[in-house]
């Protein structure tokens, strides 16, 4: 499902974020992704997104190689893929509604699907009463919360994660944690880039360490550290 | 693409509420381009029509004596009948005359009341054929010692005079138009890539989901021509207003009939507002996307 | 409030870098506006030189015959010297006429080759201390029978036409100015607003780290002056250019004295100039000041 | 040193983040707030910081009713009180090391000073390397530890700070802890939202428990849960 051969990348031609790293993800894998601060997870999500581009190595996508994708076709890859971003990445412009309804929008979904996946997603992640209420009117974890709905909410083939649990108490991310395993389960690829080591060491998935941009530790079934 | 036209709406006419401080922006700047640009071509229109008022207006008047006989009229109205230079030939007789008296002096009634139809000369207007001054003259000079005549004024001196005048005010009325378009074009265009600005990391999360081009492109586009459409809108409405003022103002002092002339046809009103709307339409359009194309590739 | 001023020029001179989309907005605004201003009070001079010169002219022009011998010329002098009604007399010889004569022929050289100093009438040129029309006509009237007279001229028709139009030119001009000046300030205020706006989370920030209002406000104050100093020098530059094409569109077709007095002195452009300056700083330094204040209040 | 008198806080008059809170924290102690996503924890933040008012109560922060602050005042309370913001807040325009700096320049220390205390800061939050670097050129854990470094940097009386390690792996927060813990010894009053229990329970210290804007708990030595 996901393949990095020998990727480098590096920004500003100094800093190394990611250092020769090779990685096969398959089909259904859950895999979380460690490390210190400023080691490279999210430089790694990134990638498989199309944000940034590598300086070395190819990178494979669902069976494809997206150094060589056209440009017209990166909407086309992101919409098989839902992310969770760090800084959640919400429109400040649209209610909580508006913007888990925008990722079925942009791939056209009929409004009786939007109507009612929408309020479904939100109850889920225990929104229901903020639909109507901009994200700076949200607290830090209630954010976290939109993001992750939509990321969830198209049912994309690949799942991005990049410390989907920073901002929530552990209640909250033992109930987000459950839900990544249910999409899991249903065949979604996730791949989860976090601190928690909690977490980590109870669901005890595939496991893969950075340290300073090199995958240092790749182990199934693994622990924080 | 696969865009339903409800989100399209829907999304035009929120962000045009939410990002109200941009879009008045947005439409100030249009507005007052577009306005200033109206007023230029209005009064270019003026300039011209005076222009061709009066080069259409060449002509002489041979002022008859009050005590002319109907014969020595007949005389010089066949001669100016037979001269093949004369296109056309008005008699004002005394009543006439009288109207055209009161026409121009509307604005001081005390005036017209001390005069009386019988006080005024009779006249021939003549308008030749050949514009050209010195022609003129010499074809008045003809008349001047007809029995009858009192006096042959042409107005070769003033016309020259008002002919370079308008030249040079139809000139740079046209340059300065042509200035204002660039000017206008320019600021709009900045007023738009600010506004994009403002929100191109907006625009770098739609991209980011997953949203094509068009898709990101499209409601900004319709979010700019109603911008340029409103910003026309008000622009109109100033051109309206300054043709209002000038109408108002020569009315005034219609003593001068020579600034009548100015007085732009409500048709050229209609057709300039017409032009700006296009105009507001297209560089709202066309601003809008090639404005958030800048911020596109992510 | 101890801002060092080495934080102060540090911090408005990465502004100015680092929001360079923003920066060159504002400066294009200011410079457009202030341009189209400057230029509406630069024609607005020429139209006041215009009529100035024209009032001043108002003289009329008592043709000798060529052949008036010393006597009558003296005559003529005389009976303008003892009338209490002449301002100014200038006898203009053959030599004299042949030289103004040259001057406005200027661009036709082979005119000027066909004529000699002796085929051209002498004259005394008039100025009479009433500038009234009516009372010009009547004195000139008076010298049309002295011997050796041919002719007198006098210009009170074409007089009466060009007042009323630069009258209307000056009016429009003026009106066009105001509201210029109206629009630059809007466009200006405008576009400094729009930059504060996609600041408006750094300004909330800087407060909630504790910085006083004036801390935040005067780089933001600098920025706008250096801002509106550079839009309006290249408004200072625009002006100077478009009086440059001025100039030699009016030199090119110096045949017509009548639009010398166009012309706008230098002097005239430099205070022009000064005052789109002024203009640029006190509504870019005050503009950012108050646009950002709608900020501070967090 | 802080004390809050029955503090009702609503947002658009229905969401209330802050219910009837009574709370007095004296000089120099360190206090956790916990409690799940939406508890108020925040709010509780921003208002001791006068960024949010009070819509009943009336709060004290050394000494002096902050409702009735003139709002020029305000930046020489806030001086006082260094704020770790949950989303740090940094000035997108200004350097790693601009952004420290402000908050020095900001109270007119000389030159010298920030030249010396910057980098020294920096040193102490890891980040001497990325001095030069834009906030959005940082990962999320790197532009955490900026805002740290910022809120330390001119010795205010009081720190707030909201999540400081959300982003943060465990070993790097456990580092911050320790700075942390070494400014209140130094006689600094702390206010610390978490989610994180292992810091929580490691430390033992006092606990205010939120609970939707409720103050449920208030225990000295105290637990997560
Ligand atoms: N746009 C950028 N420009 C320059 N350097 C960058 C940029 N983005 C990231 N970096 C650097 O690359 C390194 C890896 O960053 P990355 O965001 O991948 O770390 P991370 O593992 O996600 O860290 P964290 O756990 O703190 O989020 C860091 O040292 C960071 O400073
Ligand atoms: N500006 C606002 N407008 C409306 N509601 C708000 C606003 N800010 C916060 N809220 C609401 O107030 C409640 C408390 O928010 P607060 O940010 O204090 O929670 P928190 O305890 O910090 O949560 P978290 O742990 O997720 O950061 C939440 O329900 C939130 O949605
Ligand atoms: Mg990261
Ligand atoms: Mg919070």
């Amino acid at each position: 499902m996901i393949k990095l051969e020998n990727v480098t990348k590096a920004y500003k031609g100094e800093v190394l974020a990611l250092h020769e790293a090779s990685c096969e993800i398959n089909k259904g894998e859950f895999v979380f992704l460690v490390g210190p601060s400023g080691s490279g997870k999210s430089t790694f999500i990134r990638l498989l997104n199309k944000e940034e581009q590598p300086d070395k190595g190819r990178i494979f996508v669902a069976g494809k190689d997206i150094g060589t994708l056209s440009s017209w076709k990166v909407p086309y890859l992101r919409r098989n893929i839902g992310c969770i971003f760090q800084d959640f990445k919400l429109l400040p412009n649209k209610t909580v509604g508006q913007n888990v309804a925008f990722a079925l929008e942009v791939i056209g979904r009929p409004n009786h699907v939007v109507r009612n996946q929408v309020p479904a997603i939100l109850e889920l992640v225990g929104l229901s009463k903020k639909m109507n209420n901009l994200p700076h009117e949200l607290s830090g974890g209630e954010q976290q919360r939109v993001s992750i709905a939509r990321a969830f909410v198209n049912r994309p083939l690949i799942l991005l994660a990049d410390e989907p649990t920073g901002n929530l108490d552990p209640a909250t991310s033992v109930g987000i944690m459950r839900l990544l395993d249910r999409i899991n389960r249903t065949g979604t690829t996730v791949v989860m880039a976090t601190h928690d080591r909690g977490i980590v060491d109870t669901m005890r998935r595939r496991v893969v360490e950075l340290d300073r941009g090199t995958i240092v530790r790749d182990q199934a079934r693994g622990v924080y550290e | 693409m696969a865009m339903k036209a409800n989100y399209l709406f829907r999304e035009t006419g929120s962000n045009l509420r939410r990002n109200i401080t941009l879009t008045l922006a947005s439409i100030v700047t249009v507005a007052v381009s577009l306005a200033l640009f109206g007023i230029a071509l209005l009064l270019r229109q003026g300039v011209d029509n005076a222009t061709q008022r009066w080069e259409g207006g060449i002509e002489f008047v041979v002022f008859m004596n009050a005590d002319a006989s109907a014969a020595q009229l007949q005389a010089v109205a066949d001669a100016l009948d037979a001269s093949p230079e004369v296109a056309k030939i008005t008699f004002f007789d005394q009543d006439k005359a009288f109207e055209e008296f009161k026409d121009l002096f509307e604005g001081t009634p005390e005036l017209i009341e001390t005069v009386q139809p019988s006080d005024l000369p009779t006249s021939f207007r003549v308008v030749p054929s050949d514009t050209d001054p010195d022609a003129v003259e010499q074809l008045a000079s003809r008349f001047e010692t007809s029995p009858g005549v009192r006096e042959v004024v042409s107005a070769q001196e003033t016309i020259r005079n008002i002919e370079s005048l308008t030249n040079i005010a139809s000139f740079i009325v046209l340059l300065g138009s042509v200035f204002l378009l660039a000017a206008a074009a320019a600021l709009i265009f900045n007023t738009i890539r600010m506004a994009m600005f403002a929100r191109r990391r907006e625009i770098e999360v739609m991209k980011l989901v997953g949203a094509t081009n068009w898709f990101i492109r499209l409601p900004f586009m319709v979010e700019g021509m109603i911008q340029g459409l409103l910003g026309a809108g008000v622009a109109v409405g100033a051109v309206f207003g300054a043709n209002w003022a000038l109408d108002r103002y020569l009315s005034d002092r219609n003593s001068l009939q020579l600034l009548e002339s100015f007085v732009v046809a409500t048709e050229d009103v209609w057709r300039t507002s017409f032009l700006l709307l296009v105009i507001g339409v297209i560089v709202g359009t066309l601003g809008s996307a090639i404005a958030v194309s800048r911020f596109l590739d992510v």
